[in-house]
């Protein structure tokens, strides 16, 4: 099947340092891919590559066959191509529910007026915040920002769904929680770009992999098969000898 | 809640302004000032406005006050500082006509704020002798404002005192035809220059070096040195304050070597002549007095008296003199009947400091200083419509 | 547009009486009450209009005086060859090209640099204008007209209506949340698919016509249009602490800074001629210091705290 | 060849009516609008002593740097500590920063109109000429454009070498890190306003030895220097120096071969080309 996002070559130098080195890898509709990787591997500068937030130095970015490598955030935002933040990033001066209505206003579907608003409802519904829409984010507890954060994502019915280590500094029962929302989006067939560090999200999620370190894709396949790669474990724990 | 403490303090600070000091035997007449005393025209309003407003009002009140029907009184001035605003301005004088209840408003400073305040000096039918306001519309203005007088003239004739002068100097075979001339580019330069052009070239002297510069320029060496290059007999410069000192710098030290040597605004001051002292011999400038003169000599001995101030030989006498010609014309009406002031104002000659003041038709005063030169230490009188007391022009020696 | 609330009609209504009331002042007041109408009037639409694109984006715009003197010379300049309500709309228009270009130009820049470059561009456009004035041979520009202190006032009251008004819908519209996301959160606005560059030059462009538009409405009062007098800084400056005492988080915050500063500038040059810079300069200073979030801060501190100690939240 | 000894010169003035507000605002980050007034002071001193007592403004430079430097630290820390504690941005601190800084400049202007009067003062020292190469130029100007080269040398040299440059540099840099490594970055900022303030004062002394200046013309030269430190680069002494130099050479350039009406505008035009390509500057790092 035709690769819905396809990366070419996609290299990012910060001045000297190469912090994303010719990645190439797909995503095909309705996958659910890892991109892993130990700390300083480059897996959230290829994400803020994919989604414009940083120029790309050299190489490719194509969404359904059209090249988006030099267009600007907000349009690729408007293509269809929705993420979260590493750190949450919410709208401190506004409501749950308008900070959710942010993205069905301008995102890839956009709607305005009361129907933005019954969007925005059944996004926090979704998501498990419903009639919580009046209340100030400065309330709100860690996992439900990262709630209204996905609603947001959500609201603009987006092809592609990148999600920033969303599951990062949740304890045991809210990790359960933040995989089963993930899960949910899985099952209603939606394409999502994981960024991971929680290893069983991955293992359960995650349909392919591709693992990367210092910059550079060192292993592309099933969760299984990548995380019994030598290459992996060496590059997670380091070489046997000094172990 | 916020806006009434406001206005509420707002009038406590007006009233206070207001009562000032008790009513004495004497009755008091509030007399009204507005110009800038910070803003970019500080400068000049500190030197030929402020000290003269002092002196005028000390000197009226010198003779036992204003006499107006049979009544005397001692005037007392309300300053106010329009920081060379025109909105500032507007509402300054609204401010002394309606609040402070102020009988005698005086002009503001420059042409810019006098314009602006014009409406309202009309409105109130108040009389409005502007003594450094310069415009060729006096016609224009008069029309649209019956009650304002200009006295410091327009472009036209002072440029024709400079030809004049420099066609006298060219006769006498003290200068060539050839003529440098600069301008600062703000209104005033501006119109000198467009007059000052076919004026020159009517008069048989060629153009060998002309030029702009923007106002705030700090080094005018460039302007200075290309003058020097065009070799010219004459150097003008339609120039402000900061531009005059410093193209007689730059002369002095590029020695510029011409037979005449023109500079405008400010070589009158006194801080010019405290600046290259006998740098100054032979330099000419606009406006002048009859410094030779009684009047101006006992002038200018009070004004350094009350104010600890020299006057500068330009503006000064002017603004003193049209206040000369307000107080004459209040007693003379006897009242303080603005129709009828304006009416003798329009009406009558007036002796005053610089000598005899006529208004024209179109309230224009056609007879006043156009071009000076310092000759030992003074700036004297040179060229004038019509006025008396001009000494003759010399050539410029070598800058010492 | 979502459609009017009975709260929103109660609004309406309140502000079309007020403006009444403003309206009747050239007969309530005397000539001084006026001339202080007129310079409230004036201000109040500079600083909301000011308000309307600093206040979502926090950038702060020295380039009033730049605009206002394009206005002046657009009536300057037009009043011989044009009738005079045609030079309103054609001042708005060139002020909010001026605005757009600059826009462009600018908004890439970060927050100090756009602020010094808005305080360099008065002074830009006034060389240029003075310079084609020399070439020209134009010289300072005679505005007699019969317009008069009470026509002024209204233009200006009119004007600051339609600020409110434009301001108003604004703030309902789309842009108007792609404007209150950006003031959060660019970042986030950005990858919501919003084109932050285009919404903040749309906006730009709303204070730079109603700039050009006032100074266009006051030639008239200044008879004599020079430079120096139409391109002051000051005018920058007194628009920008005006709108950050009355605060900029609401659409009314100006106003409620502009009446109190202006009677405080009356009462300090009424009572201390020969300080009035000086103890203006104190007054900057006080804003800065005790009111960083201006009235409207104050205000909504007291509401929050009020409503908080009746544990009403 | 003129041209360029004038530019040159003319390039040292600025670079005297700059170098001070870099210090303030590359160091302390304090965009300082009151940088005129406190030439204007310098000046206003220079002329009070030589005429007063004919003391020349080459001596008053002695005395005008010290009394800045106490009077700017006092500045400091009443007016401008404050607003960095409360700051919780930069860009918080530098609107601040400009608010009160031009509130700080009016009340400048009013004690000087108190002290001084609103007059002009201008008077004539060195207003002799000097040849050099053929062609005459004002001995003030001269002395002024060495005295710069000695100042900015002395900074530029005090900057890099010493132990105390270097923490003002560090401040510059990375605030935040500055603090980790020990610098005590609140004394270091006010040590950086107050050697701005004083090279201003300075600078202000020598150039009213051949400018006319007057309490309210403080405004023209906050401008100028801004527009050179922003074009500089700011908090990099060589950026100012070369920005000053080239805005010298461009005016007296277009001064004398295009058209004198041109100049002011020349120099606007070009800091808004280096704004609009290089917003950092010349010589500036890119700020995120």
């Amino acid at each position: 099947m035709t690769a819905l996002l396809s990366l070419r070559g996609v290299t990012k130098r910060f001045g000297g340092l190469v912090a994303v080195n010719r990645m190439d890898f797909d995503v095909t509709e309705h996958q659910v891919l890892g991109l892993i990787g130990p700390n300083g591997s480059g897996k959230s500068t290829t994400l803020n590559l994919i989604s414009g937030a940083f120029p790309v130095t050299s190489g490719a970015i194509s969404l359904r066959g059209q090249p988006i490598t030099h267009l600007a955030a907000q349009d690729i935002a408007r293509r269809g191509v929705a993420r979260t933040f590493q750190l949450v990033r919410l709208l401190p001066s506004m409501t749950v529910l308008q900070n959710v209505k942010a993205g069905a206003v301008f995102g890839h579907r956009r709607h305005w007026g009361h129907e933005a608003d019954a969007v925005a409802e059944a996004m926090l519904e979704k998501v498990g915040l419903a009639g919580r829409g009046h209340m100030m984010v400065g309330q709100l507890t860690y996992i439900d920002t990262k709630r209204v954060e996905l609603a947001r994502v959500l609201a603009g019915e987006p092809g592609v769904v990148l999600l920033d280590e969303w599951l990062a500094g949740l304890n045991p029962t809210e990790l359960e929680e933040g995989i089963r929302l993930i899960r949910g989006l899985r099952d209603e067939g939606r394409t999502v770009i994981l960024v991971e560090h929680v290893m069983d999200a991955i293992r359960s999620l995650c349909d392919r992999c591709v693992v990367m370190a210092a910059g550079t894709k060192i292993a592309e396949g099933t969760p299984a098969e990548v995380l019994s790669d030598a290459a992996v474990i060496r590059a997670y724990l380091g070489d046997d000898d000094d172990a | 809640m916020k806006r009434r403490t406001f206005t509420r303090l707002a009038a406590l600070a007006l009233a206070a302004g207001v009562a000032g000091t008790p009513a004495i035997a004497q009755e008091v007449l509030k007399v009204g000032a507005v110009a800038p005393k910070t803003g970019p025209l500080a400068g000049g309003a500190a030197v030929s406005y402020w000290p003269n407003v002092k002196l005028w009002i000390s000197d009226v009140n010198g003779r036992g006050g204003l006499k107006v029907g049979g009544k005397t009184y001692k005037l007392e001035a309300i300053e106010y500082d329009d920081q060379t605003n025109p909105g500032e301005t507007i509402k300054a004088v609204q401010r002394l006509v309606d609040q402070d209840k102020a009988k005698i408003v005086l002009p503001p400073y420059s042409t810019g704020l006098n314009l602006a305040a014009a409406p309202i000096y009309a409105r109130y039918g108040l009389p409005m002798i502007t003594s450094t306001a310069t415009t060729d519309k006096a016609d224009a203005l008069s029309a649209q404002f019956p009650n304002v007088f200009i006295t410091l003239g327009g472009a036209k004739p002072v440029v024709q005192g400079v030809v004049d002068t420099m066609v006298k100097l060219r006769d006498r075979g003290d200068i060539g035809k050839k003529l440098a001339m600069v301008n600062v580019a703000d209104a005033f330069g501006i119109e000198l220059m467009n007059e000052a052009k076919p004026a020159f070239k009517k008069a048989g002297f060629d153009l060998v070096y002309e030029t702009s510069y923007p106002l705030g320029t700090q080094d005018l060496s460039p302007v200075m040195k290309a003058a020097k290059a065009a070799a010219p007999d004459a150097f003008i410069a339609w120039s402000y304050p900061p531009d005059t000192f410093a193209l007689t710098e730059q002369a002095i030290v590029e020695d510029l070597k011409v037979g005449a040597f023109f500079t405008a605004v400010a070589t009158a001051f006194p801080a010019y002549a405290g600046r290259f002292r006998t740098g100054v011999e032979g330099v000419l400038g606009i406006g002048g007095v009859n410094a030779d003169g009684e009047a101006f000599k006992t002038y200018a001995k009070r004004h350094e008296e009350v104010t600890g101030a020299k006057p500068d030989y330009w503006a000064s006498a002017m603004v003193y003199s049209s206040f000369q010609v307000l107080e004459k014309s209040i007693e003379a009406v006897g009242s303080f009947d603005n129709a009828a002031i304006i009416k003798h104002i329009k009406a009558n000659s007036f002796d005053t400091v610089i000598g005899p003041i006529k208004f024209d038709q179109h309230n224009n005063n056609p007879s006043f200083w156009t071009v000076g030169q310092w000759q030992g230490g003074v700036f004297k009188g040179v060229a004038s419509t019509g006025r008396d007391g001009a000494v003759d022009v010399k050539k410029k020696a070598a800058w010492k | 547009m979502s459609a009017l609330s009975s709260r929103d009609w109660g609004n309406l209504s309140l502000c079309a009486i007020a403006l009444a009331i403003a309206a009747c002042l050239p007969w309530t007041a005397g000539a001084y009450g006026l001339s202080i109408g007129v310079t409230i009037a004036m201000y109040t639409a500079l600083a909301t209009s000011w308000a309307l694109f600093s206040g979502p984006t926090h950038y702060i715009s020295l380039a009033s005086a730049a605009f206002f003197g394009v206005g002046t010379y657009v009536t300057g300049i037009g009043i011989q060859y044009l009738p005079y309500w045609t030079l309103l709309p054609i001042a708005g228009v060139a002020g909010a090209v001026m605005a757009a270009l600059v826009g462009l130009a600018t908004l890439r820049l970060s927050g100090v640099y756009f602020v010094i470059f808005t305080l360099g561009l008065a002074e830009f456009v006034r060389q240029i204008i003075t310079w084609s004035q020399n070439i020209s041979g134009t010289k300072g520009i005679y505005v007699l007209t019969s317009i008069g202190e009470m026509h002024i006032y209204w233009q200006l009251l009119g004007l600051a209506a339609l600020v409110w008004l434009l301001g108003w819908l604004i703030g309902r519209s789309r842009l108007g949340f792609a404007l209150r996301i950006i003031g959060d959160d660019e970042a986030v606005a950005r990858h919501s698919g919003i084109d932050t560059a285009r919404a903040k030059i749309l906006l730009f462009m709303v204070p730079g016509a109603v700039a050009a538009i006032t100074g266009a409405v006051l030639a008239p009062r200044y008879v004599y249009i020079e430079p120096s007098l139409a391109f002051s800084p000051m005018l920058s400056f007194q628009v920008v602490i005006m709108a950050l005492l009355g605060g900029t988080g609401r659409l009314w915050g100006p106003l409620v800074g502009v009446i109190p500063f202006t009677f405080l500038w009356e009462a300090i040059s009424v009572s201390f001629p020969n300080q009035t810079t000086l103890l203006l300069g104190v007054c900057f200073l006080v804003i800065v210091y005790l009111l960083p979030k201006g009235f409207v801060g104050l205000i909504d501190l007291a509401n929050k705290r009020m409503r908080s100690a009746e544990g009403y939240v | 060849m003129d041209i360029l000894i004038t530019g040159l010169l003319l390039g040292g003035t600025y670079a005297l009516i700059a170098m001070g507000l870099n210090l303030q605002y590359g160091m302390a980050r304090i965009m300082n609008l009151a940088n005129g007034e406190m030439l204007v002071a310098g000046g206003f001193v220079a002329f009070w002593f030589w005429t007063g007592s004919q003391i020349s403004p080459l001596l008053t430079v002695f005395v005008v740097a010290p009394v800045a430097f106490l009077l700017n630290w006092l500045i400091y820390l009443i007016f401008l500590r404050p607003l960095v504690k409360r700051a919780k941005s930069r860009g918080q601190l530098e609107v601040d920063s400009i608010l009160t800084t031009f509130g700080l400049s009016f009340v400048a202007v009013g004690l000087m109109l108190a002290f001084f009067g609103g007059d002009y003062f201008s008077y004539s020292y060195l207003s002799e000429p000097v040849h050099i190469l053929g062609d005459t130029y004002g001995a003030n100007r001269v002395a002024a454009f060495l005295a710069a080269v000695v100042i900015c040398g002395l900074l530029w040299l005090w900057l890099n070498r010493s132990r105390a440059g270097m923490t003002i540099r560090a401040i510059s840099v990375a605030p935040e890190s500055a603090r980790l490594v020990g610098i005590d970055v609140r004394r270091t900022a006010a040590l950086a306003f107050a050697l701005g303030g004083a090279v201003t004062a300075t600078g202000g002394a020598l150039i009213s030895t051949f400018l006319t200046l007057d309490a309210s013309t403080g405004v023209i030269f906050t401008l100028k220097a801004l527009v050179i430190v922003i074009m500089g680069g700011v908090g990099d002494v060589r950026g100012t120096i070369v920005a000053a130099l080239l805005l010298g050479l461009l005016e007296t350039f277009v001064a004398r071969l295009v058209d004198p009406g041109l100049t002011l505008a020349a120099a606007y035009l070009l800091f808004v080309v280096i704004l609009l390509f290089r917003p950092q500057g010349l010589f500036g790092r890119p700020t995120t």
